[in-house]
């Protein structure tokens, strides 16, 4: 499903973002990308998506050789999965209902299944209340959610969620994580890039964790690592 | 493409247009403005071309007879007048008319005819022509016609009028294809900032997965909204304010010309000047839209 | 305000052109255009204006003396003519002169003048006039005078100039203000939405807990440097295409006018033209930037 | 320090996001604000700033009578506090450094003072490295940290942080929180939402809850809740 070959990404300001990766995403895994602030996880969504090009090596995705993909079929690749961005990248002119939609109305499906899915997704996210409000209305919490149910709709193959949950409670954060399991156990590869200890830790999925641009563990039913460190503050 | 997308198209082209309204304000006002320029210059153009023509229309000659000619031979001479191409109209001066204009010329000393008849003079012609340049070969022409004495043209104001028209027209034009080339740049950097205004917009359709087609059409749309909301407003108001100034001009303008000169009227210019400007809303609102888009598509 | 906080504006507003040169590049293009649009049209109507100056100032008229008068009467009008206001030069046309005139009008007939001295013809001055608004009153004033035996004007032609230079000039004036308005509209337009484009940008800042001064400024400073680079740009343009437009045009106009009109040099209107657009591009600057950031800095 | 009374907010698209709040947070005070996501906690942090008037009752902040400050008046509120904001708000056409500058700048420090200062503030965020590059340059969690630099670069006698670590891995994160909890005892109060369960738990500083808009807990040192609440997933 997702097959990085020695990938070196190098940004034109000379940041080397990644080094050397390896990594294997079989069709229907689930699998977590950790990894501090700033170690390449966005860098490595962001090849998967063809937003960067690796400086060298290969990407494949989908059964779409990324790396030599010609402008006009990069649409297509990108509709076979469905993204969350760390950013969400909602429309702020369109509503939410109409965000998520979107997703649809390009992939030119027929207004009855928009009307039908659309509130589903909506209502997973816990959001039908907010289907006609835009962006700019909505916490930072609902935003994400909104970019979830965005990256859900089109019951994509391939589901990458890139910090899925960093502005949400615990609560919401895990009925996220519930959502993504379920979509998991019905036979969507999903990569989730994220910070969230708890979660991975209790998930007990694969764990590939990156630092400074290199693999450092990839592991199935891994935790987030640092497990014994004992945060204290004396105040 | 399929209907739903084409619908989808029009109506998102049309809801953007609403909530972008700010910009699209703004942009119809550039619009507006600059078609505004170019219609009430193009107004003023066609009236300027209009009257350099009627000026040279004015153009006569006249052909005198040798004064010893008979009834016989004038008359053949006013019949080849008459047959010859080019010519618009003519009248004849006979013996009778020339010796009272002699007279009013002479004015007050007219006492010196006395004693004389009006058998010295010649008969002549006045010749109006339809075009100065022309002018010559007709010219040359009666001046070796049989009986015909001489031909008194009014050289230097044919030359005036004729080159006079000539480069009013060449500046016309010049000015009038100066103000529509600033009006598509200036229509087209406006496109080029609104998009560029929205790029961020454009990237994120483009991130989701769809196709340049699919995120430029709606823009395209917009753009033709804007165009045409443009130029028609545009086309109201030179409208308008042209029908103002001709109420007001006319009578002066004729007075001054002696009748001659007048404004053309808004109905003999309006659909020209309406197919131009629609012409431009439209290919303006598609080719600059989907020209400036280009490079926001490149992600 | 600080020195320090004067040199952060300065820097700031030139600093931000270039890192948004994207949108200074597009702003300047529709202030260079919309400017030079505008100087095209003001040389233009520079030019027309001059040159109906000096048509109306071909205006004249002719005092005709009685026959009889003899040397010093004839002189005494001569000197009431030289001491009139108004007048900028007269010639005598002198009974010789007359004769010979007659001669010339006669063309092939002029035998009959044979016989005749020149005693019949009157003495008469043909009376280059400052302004034809005045020639009425001269008129009058001539034709009461002793000795005088008639004026003759060209009442249509002393109409259509004077009526018809002020037409011109009310026109061009009016298409020149419409112009003006145009391009102000347009470049505080071009404002508005380079503005509306970066007013996230604002906003941070006035979240940030800057005061609209600090934020306004360099604004201020990179609408002047916007306007100022669009009109020197149009200028430059403008003085180029002008000079060249002279070149070919000056033989061409000097040949049908008698070298009687002309165009005025570069020389003579590049100072107001220079004066105009600075003012403009400053203010404009200035003024557009510091309205349209208005509705962005309350938050 | 920070005082609510009686603080009602309503949206104009008529959502109640807060109703009835009574707050006050002394000078020298640590507070974590916690509730579920569109609970209302960005909204009470707007109304602190003046980013969102109160439709009913009183705001007073350092000092300011918030609710009926005149538009002047605003950027000194503004500049008497740091704000971190949940979206970051980095201006996209400066640099890193000149986001933090920015802050002193519109302060009209001396500029020998800015040079000073600055690179203190990158270096606490641990993002020196990173001063010349572009916001879009950056890896969410160093914008992110930019955005609390620029914060702490005045020493406010108040800061206010909305969600500073959501894009940050778990020991950056304890990184910014300790040094929040520095600045704190260096005296200045501080206000800090967000959804962090283990580090609200650890740090045992006043917690105060929100639900649905309203104040449900306002405990000193308080946990994050749920905490009997077990976390798990068949997989
Ligand atoms: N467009 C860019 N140009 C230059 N450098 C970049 C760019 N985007 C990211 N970087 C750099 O590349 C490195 C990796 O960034 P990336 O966004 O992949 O990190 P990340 O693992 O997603 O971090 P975070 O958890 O903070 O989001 C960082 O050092 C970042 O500064
Ligand atoms: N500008 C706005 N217009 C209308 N409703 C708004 C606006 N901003 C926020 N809201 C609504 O007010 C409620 C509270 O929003 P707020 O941003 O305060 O939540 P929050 O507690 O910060 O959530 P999160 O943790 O997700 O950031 C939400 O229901 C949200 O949809
Ligand atoms: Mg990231
Ligand atoms: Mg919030």
């Amino acid at each position: 499903m997702i097959e990085f070959k020695n990938v070196v990404k190098k940004y034109p300001n000379g940041t080397l973002a990644l080094k050397d990766i390896n990594i294997k995403v079989e069709k229907g895994e689930f699998a977590f990308i950790i990894g501090s602030s700033g170690s390449g996880k966005s860098t490595l969504i962001k090849l998967i998506l063809k937003e960067e090009d690796p400086t060298e090596g290969d990407v494949h995705v989908n059964g779409y050789h990324v790396s030599s993909l010609t402008r006009n079929v990069v649409p297509s690749l990108r509709r076979s999965l469905g993204c969350v961005f760390q950013d969400f990248r909602l429309l702020p002119n369109k509503t939410v209902y109409e965000n998520v939609a979107f997703a649809m109305q390009i992939t030119e499906a027929l207004p009855k299944e928009i009307r039908r899915q659309v509130p589903m997704a909506l209502a997973l996210v816990g959001l039908s209340k907010k289907a006609n409000v835009y962006p700019n209305q909505l916490s930072g919490g609902e935003q994400q959610r909104v970019a979830v149910a965005r990256a859900l709709v089109n019951n994509p193959a391939l589901l990458v969620a890139d910090e899925p949950t960093g502005n949400l409670d615990p609560e919401t954060s895990w009925e996220i994580m519930k959502l993504l399991t379920e979509i998991n156990h019905r036979g969507t590869t999903v990569l989730v890039a994220t910070h969230e200890k708890t979660i991975v830790d209790a998930m007990k999925k694969r764990v590939i964790a990156l630092d400074k641009g290199e693999i450092v563990r990839d592991q199935e039913k891994g935790l987030y690592g640092n497990e014994d460190k004992n945060y204290q503050i004396h105040s | 493409m399929k209907i739903r997308t084409i619908k989808y198209i029009v109506k998102e082209g049309t809801v953007n247009a609403y909530r972008n309204r700010f910009m699209t304000f703004a942009s119809i006002g550039i619009v507006t403005l600059s078609m505004l320029a170019f219609g009430i210059f193009y107004l003023f153009a066609v009236n300027i071309n209009h009257n350099a023509g009627i000026l040279k229309n004015q153009l006569e000659f006249e052909v005198f007879c040798k004064p010893e000619l008979g009834d016989v031979q004038v008359n053949q001479i006013e019949q080849s007048i008459k047959s010859s191409s080019g010519i618009i109209s003519y009248t004849k001066v006979t013996k009778d008319m020339a010796f009272e204009n002699a007279k009013k010329m002479l004015g007050d000393d007219k006492d010196i005819l006395n004693g004389f008849d009006n058998n010295f003079l010649p008969v002549s012609f006045k010749i109006k022509i339809k075009d100065s340049v022309s002018s010559e070969v007709l010219v040359n022409k009666f001046k070796s016609m049989d009986g015909v004495d001489s031909v008194k043209y009014p050289q230097a104001e044919i030359n005036f009028v004729t080159k006079g028209s000539a480069w009013i027209r060449l500046v016309m034009i010049a000015l009038l294809l100066i103000l529509l080339v600033v009006s598509l740049f200036i229509i087209s950097n406006t496109i080029k900032l609104t998009l560029f205004a929205r790029r961020r917009e454009i990237n994120i359709m483009k991130y989701i997965g769809a196709t340049d087609w699919f995120i430029r059409w709606p823009f395209v749309v917009e753009g033709v909204i804007i165009g045409l909301s443009g130029v028609i407003i545009s086309f109201v108001v030179s409208t308008y304010l042209y029908n103002m100034v001709q109420d007001k001009l006319s009578k002066g303008i004729t007075d001054i010309s002696n009748g001659m000169m007048g404004l053309v009227s808004m109905k003999d210019v309006g659909f020209d000047l309406f197919g131009i400007f629609i012409l431009i809303g439209i290919s303006v609102g598609i080719a600059g839209s989907m020209i400036s888009i280009r490079k926001h598509l490149r992600v």
